[in-house]
């Protein structure tokens, strides 16, 4: 959290930091490879792998995020504050995940054990 | 507000009195609109929840449900949104270099995608309701799994409707964006406007990137 | 800096303009804070009031004051402007909006227009509430559990809620607000570890309002629809989990009982440390404990459920999850009662709501062990030990708190002094009526008596007339300060611009302070609760 | 006027003796922090009060010994609570073998209890003392809570599934019965009491009035009546499964999976019979959603248990055996 240290009270006029520019080239890259990634999983869905359909699909669509996150919105270049910023929600959103299933996957536990 | 009494090199920012200088203004909406995200994660967390809850009670019924959706339809989506999030950053870099016509011409076609997104959604609503897949008393569905199917389509219609709701507020956004782009409000020093505005359409791509596989793609294989 | 920023001496942010349209459209921080007191101020006194028909109507055992239906909508309105409208609000809101800014040197809030608008949206709800109130009344609770509140009431359920949905968006704007001006705005030299404690609990309260708000304005939404349309989602005859409600719920609603405290612990932080004129004790351990409360408090939510139905293995998660949250608060209460050793203690009146504060909170949190106790919790579960724990807290720590703040900040905010005598002598009536009202509610609770009930078996009536006895004592207790508040306005002395000798940037500018908050921006070079060093630390009182 | 002050309730049940022992405990925990801080904090109010002599204040920073001191010990007093609140919840979870069944149906408002052998009421419950019982619950409508203080226990009672409580009183008397989940307008009347009686009361309450027939028998009627026969014969060619023997053992599902059949499956097979389709057989079996009550399934649910492995027959409906 040092890195948005007071200083920037000072009065010398800077630019914004935050303003790396990405090449246009970059977001075609990133572009085609979401692209690609949305017919992946689109075909993969089409074959039965039992439980790890879901799985495949929600890792595809963590990793398309991703990329979003760190090209698009420039995550990649941002300050640790905003990295901090981006992560905490999804954080955040695995706790009450988390939290709720383990009331109802483990609701089915006590009758067949024999304490 | 407005400027008083600009420090030099900063002519032409709009700096609010409270402000020292243009970088701490910038860098605070960027990191308001990123905590205001932060938000938006856990606003349709809830629905990812509920939406967990029940498909791990009842899978069949959610395969079942959700092969009534249009896959092509929503693959079809699925890439003019995130086409949309190309143009969007191309917006961006556009008013970082301060290109007045690439900004505005990619807010068009930024805002033109999104209602093609929103168009074909509309379509996609109005079969469903032509099928009788609304929840509600007029729900219809064949099979024994029909109350849980009409779980699966009211988080269908939660999920969707609340992007689509965020979808409009966007493109709200970027009309008012591309106006004021086109009178030249937009510069190399100033446009965080433009930049958290796509921030904000990023986010409600990367909802509909998670939406996409967890509503249409459940049912295909079985 | 800029020559023309110097203000005109004797212009502050009160008198600078007039007309109710410079009230209504201002963007000044402090001015929204002065809106926000208005508004919560009329909210406490409508809860309050419906609290005293509360406690008439449980003066006698029969429910002969008013009908059930009548009674249940009585607590409902209760708990939900108390909540909601009154205690989220109270002290960020108000004493928040109003020193933020100023304790951290800057002109505004990052975004001021936001702020106004947030106090906007917060009046809307209210409006939606109060139309809730006026047109009928809901009875669903505070905690409007399905499938009561989705299929089965036939009151106004749906304008409470959306009343409630709203005014979740005021607070996430007032959070944001205060997340983005705590990270950028900090003057000159304000490091993190020289903020006040107050800044801290507020940065950890605004996480808290940030990542859990959202849950519930969706939550709300959901059973919006399911009363509308009958979708399913809460409704066990359609397959959907009544249960999943409370889970939703209490996601929010338990980290939002940390809303309701750690704005208060702050402001405890800063009374204890000023009127015993010493740095506060373990100054990091206070500051992080705080952001512990507001992370770990997400995590024990199912601890209003252990009854429920849900899995015996998540309500031992719980469990176990809520003993942890205890820990930080504890370490609060340590290290506030050590800042008193070796100090030099006024009794000034913040002071003594400082006390009452750490006395009842400890009581209220201690019994929430009891809560978190499974076994235990089983038999005391929406009885009126419950009342009584959360009324100990909230009333007796939070409320006090934010009296303790109001005569605090009071000269600060107004430039008037309000009378000391009389500010003690309701100090001490609060403090007596409250432990009467809510002590014997305990012994109720253990004794079995439910919550919510409008009638009750005969021997419960003599605790009961006793709590209804506090009560009025307690109301009285309450509108003596209104009284001299008021009157501290035209008539009160004029206040200096540091008059408790207290460190901390808000004291450094007059007041009522300018309009920019500040002459020039400060520079800080020491850090907080500097009473040890002379030369920091203001003018000395005696 | 203070000569009837309960200060303490009555203890009837031996939950209640285990779960004082722990609110003892807690209270000395709590009683003596309590102390300790509020001695702290008045000794130092008045030792340390302000003195216009006083030097200013000594510059007391953290002290680190102390900081984890005072974490630790209350981590580790908070985690005995924990344990020890654990161990006594679970053994109010799990209903000792061969206790009396009791079916309970909540509704606003009002309590309606079944006893095995046929007898109902309303509002009261009559038990004999010394014997575990055991509370299979439901309700119509909204979600209420089973509650009686005397004996420290409580569930709440939820629409669309079971939810169970046990007891063993340990008293004779009669014991407030409450409804503690705030469930509408009348949620302050949905209460009674419950008559702990002697075994030979209660042996003569039992033979009061005509006995009726069992629950198990009127279940078998609803059986019938509802036409469930038809295909539950039992008879070789029938459309549906024998129901004999079932109860409590392993189902194996057409998509392969295993169920087990407790009440919580067979509620499920009546009402929605479809979900889970048994092997080898047709999803024929219509569904009796909105045509049977709580009760009437609770009934059923009496016979099919009484008809179960082990069972001789619909007089004798013991608990489930333990399944495997
Ligand atoms: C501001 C509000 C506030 C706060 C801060 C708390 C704080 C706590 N609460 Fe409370 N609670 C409520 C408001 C609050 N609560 C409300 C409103 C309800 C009812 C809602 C409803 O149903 O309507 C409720 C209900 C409630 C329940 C559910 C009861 C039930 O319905 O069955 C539980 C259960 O665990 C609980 C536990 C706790 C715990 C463990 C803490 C802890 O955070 C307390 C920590 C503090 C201390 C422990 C004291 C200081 C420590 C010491 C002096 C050192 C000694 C410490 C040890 C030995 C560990 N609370
Ligand atoms: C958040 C804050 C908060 C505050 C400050 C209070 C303050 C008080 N509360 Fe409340 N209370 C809740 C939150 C709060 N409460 C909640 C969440 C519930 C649960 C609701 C539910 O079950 O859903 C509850 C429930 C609750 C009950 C239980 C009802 C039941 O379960 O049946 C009781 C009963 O005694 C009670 C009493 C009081 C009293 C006496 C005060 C006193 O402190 C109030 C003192 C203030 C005054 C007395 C005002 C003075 C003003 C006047 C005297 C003017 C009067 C004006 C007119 C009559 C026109 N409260
Ligand atoms: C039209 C014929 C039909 C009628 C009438 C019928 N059932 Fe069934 N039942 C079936 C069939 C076929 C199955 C097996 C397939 C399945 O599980 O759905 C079955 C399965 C069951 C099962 C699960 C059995 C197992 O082995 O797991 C139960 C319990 C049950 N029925 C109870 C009832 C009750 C109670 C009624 C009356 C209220 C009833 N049935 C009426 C046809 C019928
Ligand atoms: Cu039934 Cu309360
Ligand atoms: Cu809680």
């Amino acid at each position: 959290m040092s890195d948005d240290a007071p200083t920037t009270r000072g009065h010398e006029p800077v630019r914004p930091a935050s303003h790396v520019i990405v090449p246009p080239r970059t977001y075609l890259i990133i572009f085609g490879a979401l692209m690609a990634l949305t017919l992946v999983t689109t075909a993969v869905a089409y074959v039965d792998l039992g439980p790890l359909n879901p799985v495949i699909a929600l890792t595809i669509a963590s990793f398309k995020a991703l990329l979003v996150v760190l090209y698009f919105m420039h995550v990649r270049y941002g300050t640790r504050l905003v990295w901090c910023a981006a992560a905490i929600g999804f954080y955040w959103l695995h706790i009450i995940l988390a939290l709720t299933l383990a009331d109802y996957l483990t609701r089915g536990w006590l009758a067949p054990m024999d304490w | 507000m407005g400027a008083h009494g600009a420090p030099p090199g900063t002519q032409g920012f709009p700096l609010g009195h409270h402000f020292d200088d243009p970088a701490q203004q910038t860098e605070s909406s960027t990191f308001g609109m990123w905590v205001f995200l932060a938000t938006e994660v856990l606003f349709f967390g809830g629905l990812f929840t509920a939406y967990a809850v029940y498909r791990s009670a009842y899978p069949h019924a959610f395969a079942e449900a959700s092969r009534h959706l249009d896959v092509t339809l929503g693959t079809i989506n699925t890439a003019v949104l995130i086409g949309s999030s190309l143009t969007m950053a191309m917006a961006v870099h556009a008013a970082q270099v301060g290109r007045r016509a690439g900004q505005v011409g990619y807010l068009l076609m930024t805002l033109a995608l999104g209602s093609v997104f929103l168009a074909i959604k509309g379509v996609e609503y109005a079969h469903k309701h032509h099928e009788h897949l609304i929840p509600g008393p007029g729900f219809r569905f064949e099979g024994p799994e029909a109350p849980h199917a009409q779980i699966f389509f009211a988080l269908y219609f939660m999920m969707t409707g609340m992007h689509a709701l965020h979808m409009v507020i966007g493109l709200g956004l970027l009309g008012v964006l591309a106006a004021r782009a086109r009178m030249g409000r937009f510069t190399a020093v100033y446009n965080s406007p433009i930049e958290i505005t796509g921030l904000y359409w990023h986010f409600v791509d990367i909802v509909w990137i998670f939406l996409f596989p967890l509503l249409y793609l459940i049912g295909l294989h079985a | 800096m800029n020559g023309e920023r110097v203000p005109t001496p004797g212009r502050h942010y009160i008198n600078i303009a007039y007309g109710v349209k410079s009230w209504l459209l201002t963007t000044d921080h402090k001015r929204i804070a002065l809106l926000y007191l208005a508004t919560v101020t009329l909210f406490f006194f409508l809860g309050g009031a419906f609290a005293v028909l509360i406690r008439l109507e449980l003066i006698t055992p029969p429910g002969d004051m008013v009908q059930s239906e009548t009674y249940n909508k009585f607590f409902t309105m209760h708990g939900v402007i108390m909540v909601f409208f009154f205690l989220i609000p109270s002290i960020p809101a108000v004493l928040g909006n109003f020193l933020v800014p100023m304790m951290v040197g800057a002109r505004d809030l990052a975004f001021p227009r936001l702020n106004l608008l947030s106090w906007y949206v917060f009046v809307i709800g209210g409006a939606f509430t109060l139309t809730a109130v006026v047109s009928g009344g809901v009875d669903t609770g505070w905690t409007f559990y399905t499938p009561y509140s989705s299929t089965y009431s036939n009151t106004h359920v749906i304008a409470t809620a959306l009343g409630v949905f709203i005014t979740g968006f005021s607070s996430i704007l007032t959070g944001l607000n205060f997340i983005v001006t705590i990270h950028k705005m900090r003057a000159p030299g304000l490091t993190w570890f020289r903020l006040p404690l107050f800044i801290w609990s507020l940065y950890a309260t605004s996480l808290i309002i940030i990542l859990g708000t959202p849950v519930v304005a969706i939550t709300i939404l959901l059973v919006g629809a399911e009363r509308l349309f009958h979708i399913g989602i809460f409704d066990p005859r359609l397959g959907g989990d009544p249960l999943l409600f409370q889970h939703l719920f209490w996601f929010y609603s338990h980290p939002a009982v940390y809303i309701m405290i750690l704005p208060g612990m702050g402001v405890v932080s800063e009374l204890i440390s000023c009127f015993s004129r010493k740095r506060v004790f373990g100054y990091r351990f206070v500051a992080f404990s705080s952001v512990a409360i507001a992370a770990l408090g997400f995590l024990v939510w199912g601890h209003h459920m252990f009854v429920s139905g849900q899995s015996v293995y998540a309500g031992m998660i719980f469990s176990l999850l809520s003993f942890l949250v205890a820990i930080p608060s504890a370490i609060k209460v340590f290290n506030w009662t050590a800042t008193l050793y070796r100090g030099s203690i006024h009794y000034d009146t913040p002071m003594l709501y400082a006390f009452g504060f750490i006395g009842l909170f400890t009581i209220g949190g201690l019994t929430g062990l009891f809560l978190a106790t499974l076994a235990v919790d089983v038999h005391v579960h929406d009885t009126y030990f419950i009342v009584a724990h959360f009324h100990y807290i909230m009333v007796g720590g939070m409320v006090m708190a934010y009296m303790g703040g109001l005569h605090f900040w009071w000269p600060k905010m107004t430039g008037c002094t309000y009378p000391e005598g009389w500010a003690k002598l309701s100090a001490l009536i609060i403090f007596v009526g409250f432990n009467l009202t809510f002590f014997p509610q305990f012994i109720l609770g253990y004794l079995g008596m439910p919550r919510r009930y409008h009638a009750y078996p005969e021997e419960f009536q003599v605790l009961n007339v006793m709590s209804s006895a506090g009560a009025s004592i307690l109301g009285v207790g309450y509108l003596i300060p209104m009284v001299y508040f008021l009157w501290s306005l035209k008539y009160g002395k004029a206040a200096a611009a540091n008059p408790w000798g207290a460190t901390g940037l808000e004291w450094q500018t007059p007041s009522p302070p300018p309009q920019e908050n500040f002459e020039e921006t400060p520079v800080v070079v020491s850090e907080a609760y500097n009473y040890s060093s002379p030369a920091l630390s203001g003018p000395a009182r005696t | 006027m203070f000569g009837d002050l309960p200060l303490f309730p009555e203890q009837a049940s031996t939950m209640a003796g285990r779960v004082d022992a722990l609110y003892f405990y807690l209270l000395a925990v709590t009683g003596f922090f309590t102390l300790l801080i509020f001695t702290l904090l008045i000794v130092f109010a008045v030792r340390y009060r302000h003195r216009p002599e006083d030097p200013r204040t000594p510059a007391l920073y953290a002290n680190y010994t102390l900081e984890i001191v005072w974490s630790v010990i209350p981590l580790v007093i908070a985690m005995s609570m924990f344990v020890w609140g654990a161990k006594v919840y679970f053994d109010n979870v799990v209903a000792p073998p061969g206790a009396t069944e009791i079916f309970v149906v909540g509704r606003q408002w009002m309590w309606k209890f079944q006893h095995l052998d046929g007898r109902r009421e309303i509002n009261e419950l009559h038990v004999p003392v010394g014997r575990p019982v055991k509370l299979t619950m439901a309700s119509e409508d909204v979600i209420h809570s089973l509650y009686v203080p005397a004996f420290r226990v409580k569930m709440d009672v939820l629409p669309g599934r079971y939810s169970t409580l046990w007891f063993e009183p340990t008293r004779p008397g009669s014991y407030h019965l409450f409804c503690a989940e705030y469930c509408g307008t009348k949620h302050a009347a949905m209460g009674g009491w419950v008559h702990v009686m002697e075994p030979v009361r209660y042996e003569q309450w039992l033979g009061g009035e005509a006995p009726g027939e069992s629950l198990a028998a009127t279940g078998r009627r609803v059986f019938e009546r509802m036409g469930c026969v038809t295909c539950h014969s039992g008879t070789s060619g029938a459309r549906g499964p024998d129901l004999k023997g079932l109860y409590g053992t392993q189902v194996i599902l057409r998509t392969g999976e295993a169920a087990t059949a407790d009440d919580t499956y067979l509620r499920e097979s009546i009402l929605n019979p479809q979900a889970r389709v048994v092997r080898g057989y047709e999803p024929l079996m219509p569904t009796y959603r909105g045509q049977i009550n709580e009760e009437g399934l609770m009934q059923i649910l009496a016979y099919i248990r009484s008809i179960g492995p082990g069972q001789d027959g619909e007089q004798s409906a013991a608990p489930a055996p333990p399944a495997p």
